[in-house]
């Protein structure tokens, strides 16, 4: 009995801001987001570990609830709660009632994350609350927030691709695909190393970890501080969880990717620094922090990956790491946005962003109007024989209609003579 | 109840009745179009009755004058012929309903007569065994037929009729000339007779090739299709439809007949002759007729084109005999019904608007859905889509082609579908749009529009009548008893 | 040679003779008489070698034939002669336009 | 009596004869023609439903009509037919109710609906047909049936469109026959069987059986809108909303990409084919269809030409998973026949209601549309997420298989393929939902029309709502009985797994 | 050879002669009346002649009645004929030749 | 020897008489030439032994052909504005766009072939004579040539008779020009009427009689009567109104009615088409060659006619 309030409360927290989302549901209710989270919460604070196994969903997918997860969780909550409060102040915005939405979305994506224990699951949460994020990210921005934004989408629409990637093949490999199977199952097969390099670089652009940090540091720049603050605690936070959970830690040594991973970590760490020192308005505070910090992270998995044995002198830590670097980040953006408050952003004058369809599309029109002028002369040379072509058929046609042949009766006489002694002669 | 009906000598009623109707016509134009409607239709019922006979009794024969051959004419009627006289009997009635609303009364009363006539002397032909009684049949219909071509009296459709005539007279002559050379040759003109006597001799060859060249001429083959397009083209629309529906399938069915009975087991080179010219037929036809601009020219060069399907069945059936003219059977049965029906519905158009350029359609489809849809329909089995007769006929030709081989053939009879999609959809791609002008519009009586559609509905359910319709044709065994190819 | 072949042959030429006269004349009449022509042949050669019987009596068949024939050509005539003039009184010339067609 | 026998046919005649009623009425009995509507789509659906449950339970429903001396008219149902039925009875019922709200009020509305009732026929016969020929037979009916829809507008472009559709499909329509009566010559049969019935075919007939392959798919590649072959379905749009959303998502393009499945795996066998080594350039076909579409895609303006063009590249998917020739990529490729239906269904309804309620047609004048009719955006949001593959959504399970099949039959060049179209589907998805709810609306819609408070009227709004939350539903429930995930993989069971 | 045969030999030659004449006229007299003149004179006499000359070799009085009444007829169809031409020939207007 | 050389003559005559007829550059001559043709053609039946041919010949294919093609040739002449280019060789010339002797090459071809056709068959053949002669005691008839005409192929007949009446048909529903200006016959004419049409239809009465039994049937003694007919008409007369409606079409349709009459009447009796008993089949040819006299007649005659006489009274 208990066991089953315990998974349905599971479903609730993942369920419920789903429902909330949907605007008529909520429309009186009042702090949608704060009532959202209220049951995540709740399961936080209620003890015990519990999971939901709903067979029907996708390939048949499970949720649970343990110590590690809890931890995750909790921060789930803060940053939300904190998130929630901080959006609560510009309820007079006209665009209040979509955000929420974007808002809520994001929310269930991100718990479901949290609780998902295989990779579908974890993919598709975290799917739900990358794009969701997105739009919650630069609703009713400018220019700028808007290119943040446009950044933001490519790195995730890649790390998404990557990813699916990744997970095909870890499907192809093994039928089950919860977390510890996966990290047992992908060791020393074939494609091992593929799955690798597949899930670092997804993981590398959903968090933006260094090299891929430029999506990261441009929203922290540019979006409002009551959903900057988000930006810690999801799409990075969440990216770091996500490669604790896909990547076979502890089981077999990767010199070579977990050096890699290192270098990446320590180039992290120096960026970071590097930029905080030459560049650090207090807005992109934040920013270059979680550089470094996340550089930090990268650089332990690296030597986990390295050290198989030293992973698991630290394994237990990574979780509470992962859930205080998104609290503190939130907490931190918060602060400095309530600093800077009375300052309204300086308006950009950047030229007017163009979707990438048709930015796409001038490339290759400017390509193909090159390509004409050069080959102007051989087109009309080409062109004029070919009309010359056509005429003939044309020509053919108008010499068979009446004069000659069809209604020349003489000719026509003169056919059937011809035909009939054929005929007389074919037939002996 | 069954063994009267296997009684009444229904062949020779199909004969008489016609006759006597048209002169009745001609006595009392009054009841003119009653009277047609109704032996039309008794026609219909006449074709039913021999049927029944044949099935029960076998083929059926009929010594004209207690005779018999060679002294006498026979009339003799087996799967091939009943099948001819069903569609003249169908056809036939669509076209009476048809025509009781489509002529003024003073084309009225000219037109019952004759086209009783023609149909007289269209079944007589089906029926008659014996080759100089075919030669008048096809005297009497050739003239009642050309005098219904220019029934209109304007300047095309007269000069389409006298070409047609013409034609008609040189491909006669020729026939005969055909005859009188195997009469003196073999000493009978009954085809049964014939049949057992005629040997490879310079009579029999010069015989083929005047008689051939005579009914291909009639039968509009390229390249002697000229009077083709102009005649069926200007003629009233019921007489159109005759003569593309059933006229030139007369002719057709004598060269198929003698081919069969007579000249076939001797005919050299001439079945690959007759599929080369067939070929081209397809071709040029359809080509013409994509080129046209005038929706009743277009149909009637689609007739010249699917003429050429009919002889594609020469060459083919050397091996695979019962096979290839099956299909030359049905393609000839579903393009009368089509193309009886296209014709009908070309004319209801014409009616409505008072001229038939494709390009000035001006939503038929809207304005005459019936009509629309005959011709649709028609259409379908022109091309030879399914499910329709067309697509049957097609499909056993290409299915002979194939089995032997012969990729031309087999281009060809895809290609030819191909265009014949081309000029349909021609005209119904315009039947949807606006014109840029606004025309006048007539009135169509609701029969005109329904025997068009009830024509094309035939051709469309005749996709689904193989069996029957292949089984009728078995009976007395016009093919002979070739093997089918598996 | 018999006289029943020659007139055979004279048939054969005259049937040739009016088929040349059909394809080399464009008025409507002379097309006409070389139709008649040409049935005349046609009757000749039916007749002259009807009587190969050896005896007095040729066959009479081919007789009846030609008399069919004599008649049916006579009614064509008459049509074909009707046609003509109404087509002339449309188009002012005895010939057949060249093309009808729009 | 044996009513099995007669099922087939009756849900043929479900809705042909409705469908044949309509058009004998007149154009102001709008109840009465609406009631024939549904009542044929609801009979249509409990019949399908029937059956669906019998064969689930091992039944066998045949209809066999003589059609020539030795070969019939047969109309079956298998898993695989029924998984095609199901799909065409059920967004039949859907996009009815989608016609009736848009043409309100347009004319030829009789003519419209028969002609409509008769492509679901077409379509349901299509699906049903239990061996070539009567493919063959219904495969043309489709294409008649559809044409007055295309150029059901009247206009010149509309004819344009229309003559260039059927110039491509009558093409294919006679490639089509020419293979199959080819192969009818060959072998004397033309049922189709599971596993194919080729196999006993000699060596010296396998050339030709090569030719006779390029020729059925040359032929259904034409609906399929394979690559060298798809121009008619971008120009197709100009008919109205509910014929594009039926001819994309169901009917035509279905009926040959259907047709290819079952010549890859009922007539020729699919181990048959891949020994042919037909199925190898299938594939790359395929492929390059896929990333062509999309690349077509990205250059539209015009939102229903984007959503025609990324009709191809998705096609594609279904046949890749044909030409894989894997069990697993098979259920990839057959799900997909489905999951796309109904996702491109939602997505064209989406653009039919912007267009109707607020005349918009391009992409351009998008801004701000998801204020104006959130639900509607709604979605086309889940229509657009899904054909990304994104996951819950059906999309994603098709990809899915597709990937691990293809991992499995050891051609990763696929993968490569599937992430390159997923790329570019959200290159050419995402700025439209970008716009439509992030960008500010402008002052006036080109064409609005008002519906009171509503965004726009229930028969517009209900079906793209409902089939986006199946494309969801069959998405996220996929592991359910029923699904259409669950018949994918029972159709693959049989093709691959039995004797 | 009889008599009687020497005397249709006769009027055959005779007859011929008249036909021969007749013709001759036909093809050398410049206008229409005069050569219509030729034509009938010579013709009636030249057929009268030919026609007694048959007489003679008759059978019966019914052949006899028979080719008497051919000449008749033809007396009166020629004259007729003559006189109708001629007639037509003045309404159309074609004038007499004057030397 | 002789008759040899005569008929040599005459074959010669013959192609002479056919080439200067089709290739006068003069239509009037071209017509007068077919018809000497013609009477030259009557003359090579006489000598083939197919007098009933010749008469037909002579009645139908010179004389009634004849008057038809000049009657033709006069309303052309009517028919075109201007006389003067009728047939006038320099219009010939220009018409001509084919050159001449290109059909002449496959013309000979045909007569070379069909020459030698006609030569390689047997020199004796009986035909079907030996069956006719077997079977003329029952025909009801002694002539040869009616008994096949009227039994043997009477079926043949009766749709001959269709044939003519489909002319007519077709003539009427053309409404061809009727005979032109309507001038004065004038009394030569009128009183050459008078006195020969009781004769026509004597020797008519005559033929048909004779027919049973000798050269003469229902076609000659029908153009005989048609020949009356156009006589008649040329001088002048016209049917008086009241007989030019039904009246007329019944003698017209009198032939070709009586036959199928007689053909289901026969089949009823006997069982098969046209099977007269021996006993009744000579008064049955007689009756059903009386009729078609009638209608043969009068069908040439409205042949020659051409427009249809009760045209006018039809429509009120």
């Amino acid at each position: 009995m208990n066991e089953d309030i315990h998974s349905i409360s599971l479903l609730i927290v993942m369920v419920w801001p789903l429902l909330l989302a949907i605007p008529a549901v909520r429309s009186r209710l009042p702090w949608p987001g704060h009532l959202a989270i209220m049951p995540a919460a709740v399961r936080v604070i209620l003890p015990g570990d519990s999971s939901f196994e709903l067979s029907w969903l996708f390939f048949g997918t499970e949720f649970a609830i343990d110590g590690e997860v809890r931890w995750i969780l909790a921060m789930t909550v803060a940053v939300w709660l904190l998130a929630a409060t901080a959006a609560k102040s510009s309820k007079s915005d006209p665009t209040y009632d979509r955000t929420t939405t974007f808002f809520l979305l994001t929310l269930a994506g991100n718990v479901g994350v949290v609780l998902a224990t295989d990779l579908v699951g974890f993919f598709s949460f975290s799917t739900l609350m990358g794009y969701s994020f997105y739009g919650l990210m630069i609703h009713g921005g400018n220019a700028e927030v808007q290119r943040a934004g446009r950044l933001y989408l490519i790195f995730l629409i890649v790390a998404d691709l990557v990813l699916f990637e990744a997970l095909l093949l870890a499907a192809s490999t093994t039928e089950d695909l919860r977390y510890k199977v996966v990290r047992q199952a992908m060791v020393g097969t074939s494609s091992t190393q593929f799955y690798l390099w597949m899930a670092l670089v997804g993981f590398v652009f959903k968090a933006g970890i260094w090299p891929a940090q430029l999506w990261l540091s441009s929203a922290f720049k540019s979006v409002p501080f009551s959903r900057a603050l988000l930006l810690g605690g999801v799409p990075v936070s969440m990216g770091l969880l996500g490669m604790v959970r896909w990547l076979p830690f502890g089981e077999h040594a990767f010199y070579v990717f977990g050096m890699v991973i290192q270098m990446i970590g320590v180039a992290s760490i120096l960026y970071g620094a590097l930029r905080f020192f030459t560049n650090a308005t207090m807005k992109m505070l934040p920013a270059w922090s979680i550089i470094t910090v996340t550089g930090f992270f990268m650089a332990t998995l690296g030597t986990g990956l390295v050290y198989p044995a030293l992973w698991s002198q630290y394994e237990y830590l990574t979780h509470p790491f992962i859930a205080s670097l998104g609290i503190f980040l939130a907490a931190l953006t918060f602060t400095i946005g309530r600093l800077q408050d009375t300052r309204p952003h300086p308006a950009f004058a950047s030229r007017k962003v163009e979707d990438l369809s048709l930015w796409v599309g001038k490339w290759i029109g400017a390509i193909r109007r090159s390509s004409k002028d050069r080959l102007f002369g051989l087109q009309s040379l080409w062109r004029g024989s070919w009309l010359k072509v056509k005429e003939q058929p044309q020509r053919i046609l108008d010499w068979g209609k009446p004069a000659v042949l069809v209604g020349g009766w003489s000719a026509a006489i003169t056919m059937f003579v011809l035909l009939g002694l054929m005929l007389a002669w074919l037939a002996r | 109840m069954g063994t009267v009906i296997t009684k009444i000598p229904w062949g020779v009623l199909l004969i008489l009745l016609p006759l006597m109707g048209g002169m009745a016509c001609f006595l009392w134009p009054r009841i003119a179009k009653i009277l047609g409607l109704v032996l039309t239709f008794v026609g219909v019922l006449s074709v039913v009755g021999l049927g029944w006979q044949i099935m029960s009794n076998g083929v059926y024969h009929h010594a004209v004058g207690g005779w018999g051959a060679p002294l006498g004419i026979n009339l003799y009627a087996d799967g091939l012929s009943l099948l001819m006289l069903a569609i003249t009997a169908l056809v036939g009635f669509g076209i009476s309903v048809y025509s009781s609303g489509y002529f003024e009364r003073q084309h009225s009363t000219r037109f019952w007569p004759l086209w009783l006539l023609v149909l007289a002397a269209l079944n007589a032909l089906f029926l008659s065994n014996d080759i100089f009684n075919l030669y008048v049949t096809l005297e009497v219909m050739g003239l009642a037929a050309v005098a219904l071509a220019a029934l209109t009296g304007s300047r095309d459709a007269l000069s389409g009729a006298m070409r047609y005539l013409l034609a008609n007279l040189l491909g006669s002559l020729s026939y005969l000339f055909g005859v009188a050379l195997l009469y003196h040759g073999f000493g009978s003109v009954d085809i049964t007779t014939l049949a057992v006597q005629v040997k490879g001799s310079p009579t029999t060859w010069a015989a083929l090739g005047l008689i051939g060249a005579g009914l291909v001429l009639k039968t509009a083959l390229f390249p002697l299709h000229f009077w083709l397009p102009p005649a069926h083209a200007s003629a009233p629309a019921p007489v159109s439809a005759l003569l593309s529906a059933l006229v030139v399938k007369a002719s057709f069915y004598i060269l198929l007949r003698l081919w069969l009975e007579i000249f076939g087991p001797l005919g050299g080179d001439v079945d690959t002759l007759f599929g080369v010219l067939g070929a081209v037929a397809v071709l040029w036809g359809s080509l013409q007729a994509l080129r046209q601009t005038r929706l009743k020219l277009l149909v009637a060069y689609s007739t010249v084109a699917q003429i050429g399907y009919l002889f594609l069945a020469f060459p083919l059936a050397m091996s695979a005999g019962v096979m290839a003219w099956n299909a030359a059977v049905y393609l000839a049965l579903s393009h009368a019904l089509a193309k009886a029906a296209m014709f009908l519905a070309t004319g209801n158009m014409l009616r409505f608007g008072g001229h038939d350029r494709i390009a000035d359609l001006d939503r038929v489809v809207q304005r005459l859905p019936l009509t629309a849809t005959a011709f649709a329909l028609a259409g379908v089995s022109i091309m030879g889509l399914p499910p329709s007769g067309g697509f049957i006929g097609k499909w056993l030709l290409l299915e002979v082609a194939l089995a032997q081989g012969q990729w031309g053939l087999v281009v060809i009879i895809v290609l030819g579908g191909l265009l014949a999609a081309g000029y349909v959809f021609k005209v119904l791609g315009q039947a949807f749009t606006q014109a840029a002008v606004m025309h006048e519009s007539r009135a169509v009586p609701a029969s005109m529009e329904w025997a068009a559609l009830l024509l094309a509905f035939g051709a469309i359910l005749l996709g689904f009548l193989a069996t029957p319709v292949l089984s009728l044709v078995g009976i007395g065994s016009p093919f002979g008893a070739h093997e089918v190819m598996p | 040679m018999s006289t029943v072949f020659l007139y055979a042959l004279v048939g054969v030429v005259l049937f040739s003779l009016g088929l040349y006269a059909l394809i080399v004349h464009a008025h409507l009449l002379r097309k006409i008489l070389a139709i008649n022509v040409m049935g005349s042949g046609v009757f000749l050669v039916l007749v002259a070698l009807a009587k190969r019987t050896g005896e007095d009596t040729p066959d009479p068949v081919p007789h009846a034939m030609v008399i069919t024939g004599i008649v049916v050509a006579v009614s064509a005539t008459a049509l074909a002669l009707t046609l003509m003039l109404k087509l002339t009184a449309e188009t002012g010339n005895a010939e057949l336009p060249e093309d009808s067609r729009e | 009596m044996n009513w099995n026998a007669w099922i087939p046919l009756l849900v043929v005649a479900s809705s042909l004869l409705p469908g044949l009623v309509i058009f004998s009425l007149a154009e102001e009995r709008v109840r009465l023609r609406s009631t024939l509507n549904l009542a044929g789509a609801l009979v249509k659906l409990a019949l399908v439903g029937w059956m669906l449950w019998g064969v689930y339970h091992g039944r066998h429903y045949e209809t066999r009509l003589a059609l020539l001396p030795d070969l019939e008219l047969v109309l079956r149902a298998g898993p695989l037919s029924l998984l095609f039925v199901t799909l065409s009875s059920v967004l039949w019922l859907v996009t009815t109710v989608y016609a009736i709200g848009y043409l309100e009020g347009s004319p030829h509305r009789s003519r419209f609906f028969g002609f409509f009732s008769l492509c679901v026929s077409a379509t349901v016969g299509v699906a049903l047909s239990g061996n070539l020929i009567s493919f063959l037979l219904f495969y043309e009916l489709l294409t008649l049936s559809t044409y007055p829809l295309i150029v059901h507008r009247g206009t010149e472009v509309a004819r344009r469109a229309g003559h260039s559709y059927l110039v491509y499909t009558i093409f294919g329509g006679a490639l089509l026959l020419l293979g199959t009566v080819w192969l009818y010559t060959l072998t004397g049969t033309l049922e189709f069987t599971p596993q194919g019935f080729l196999n006993s075919l000699g060596e010296e007939h396998h050339p030709a059986l090569i030719v006779i392959f390029a020729l059925m798919i040359a032929g259904l590649g034409v609906k399929a809108a394979l690559v060298p072959l798809h121009g008619w379905l971008p120009q197709a749009m100009v008919a109205p909303a509910p014929v594009s959303a039926l001819l994309h998502a169901v009917a035509v393009v279905k009926a040959g990409v259907f047709g290819i499945v079952r010549v890859v795996y009922e007539v020729f066998g699919v181990s048959f084919a891949a020994e042919l080594g037909v199925t190898g350039p299938l594939a790359w076909l395929a492929a390059t269809t896929i990333i062509y579409g999309s690349l077509r895609a990205l250059f539209q303006d015009d939102l229903k030409r984007r959503l025609a063009f990324c009709t191809v590249s998705q096609l594609s998917y279904i046949v890749l998973g044909v030409a894989i020739a894997g069990p697993i990529a098979t259920i990839g490729g057959v799900v997909h026949l489905v999951h796309q239906g109904l996702m491109k269904i939602a997505l064209f309804f989406c653009a039919g209601n912007l267009a109707e309620t607020l005349g918009i047609h391009k992409v351009s004048e998008m801004n701000g549309v998801g204020r104006r009719m959130p639900w509607t955006m709604a979605a086309f949001t889940i229509g657009a997420f899904g054909m990304m593959g994104a996951p819950p959504i059906a999309g994603f399970i098709s990809k899915w298989y597709l990937g691990l099949g293809a991992l499995e039959a050891g051609q990763e060049w696929v993968i490569l393929v599937l992430a390159g179209s997923s790329l570019l589907n959200a290159a050419y998805f995402l700025p439209i939902l970008h716009r439509a709810w992030f960008q500010e609306p402008p002052e006036t819609w080109p064409e609005e029309r008002k519906f009171g408070r509503k965004e726009t009227a229930w028969a517009l709004l209900l079906p793209p709502v409902i089939t986006a939350l199946m494309a969801l539903g069959a998405g996220m429930l996929a592991s359910a009985p029923f699904s259409p995930l669950g018949w994918a993989q029972l159709i693959a069971q049989r093709e691959f797994y039995q004797p | 050879m009889i008599p009687s045969d020497y005397l249709s030999v006769a009027l055959l030659i005779a007859g011929a002669i008249f036909f021969l004449a007749g013709t001759l006229g036909l093809l050398r007299f410049p206008d229409v009346y005069t050569r219509l003149h030729a034509l009938t004179k010579a013709d009636n006499v030249g057929l009268g002649l030919i026609v007694m000359g048959l007489v003679v070799q008759a059978e019966s009085w019914a052949a006899v009645g028979k080719l008497l009444l051919i000449w008749v007829l033809v007396l009166l169809a020629g004259a007729s004929v003559a006189h109708l031409v001629a007639r037509g020939a003045l309404q159309r207007g074609i004038r007499l030749w004057k030397r | 020897m002789l008759q040899w050389a005569l008929d040599a003559l005459l074959g010669l005559g013959l192609l002479w008489l056919a080439w200067c007829a089709l290739m006068s550059p003069n239509l009037l001559k071209a017509i007068v030439l077919f018809v000497a043709f013609g009477l030259l053609m009557a003359l090579a039946w006489v000598r083939l032994d197919a007098p009933d041919i010749a008469l037909a010949e002579a009645a139908i294919g010179a004389g009634l052909t004849g008057a038809l093609l000049l009657a033709a040739l006069a309303r052309l002449r009517f028919a075109y504005a201007d006389e003067e280019t009728v047939g006038s060789p320099a219009q010939e010339e220009a018409k001509v766009r084919f050159p001449q002797w290109l059909p002449a090459v496959p013309l000979l071809l045909v007569v070379a072939g069909l020459g030698y056709v006609v030569l390689s068959l047997p020199p004796y053949a009986t035909g079907l004579s030996t069956e006719v002669t077997a079977n003329l005691e029952s025909s009801g008839v002694s002539n040869p040539v009616t008994a096949v005409l009227l039994n043997f192929r009477g079926y043949d007949t009766l749709l001959e008779l269709v044939v003519l009446l489909v002319a007519l048909l077709g003539v009427w529903s053309l409404d061809g020009l009727a005979l032109g200006r309507e001038t004065a016959p004038g009394p030569v004419l009128d009183t050459l009427s008078r006195f020969l049409t009781p004769v026509f239809i004597l020797v008519a009465a005559y033929l048909l009689w004779v027919g049973a039994h000798a050269p003469g049937g229902a076609f000659q003694a029908g153009s005989v009567l048609g020949a009356a007919g156009v006589l008649l008409l040329l001088a002048g007369w016209r049917f008086r109104a009241g007989l030019t409606e039904l009246p007329l079409r019944l003698v017209l349709v009198a032939g070709p009615g009586a036959f199928v009459i007689v053909a289901l009447v026969t089949m009823l009796m006997e069982g098969q088409l046209l099977e007269y008993s021996p006993e009744q089949a000579s008064i049955l040819i007689l009756f059903l060659e009386t009729t078609a006299t009638f209608s043969i007649g009068a069908t040439l005659a409205a042949l020659f006619f051409g427009g249809r006489p009760q045209d006018d009274k039809e429509h009120t």
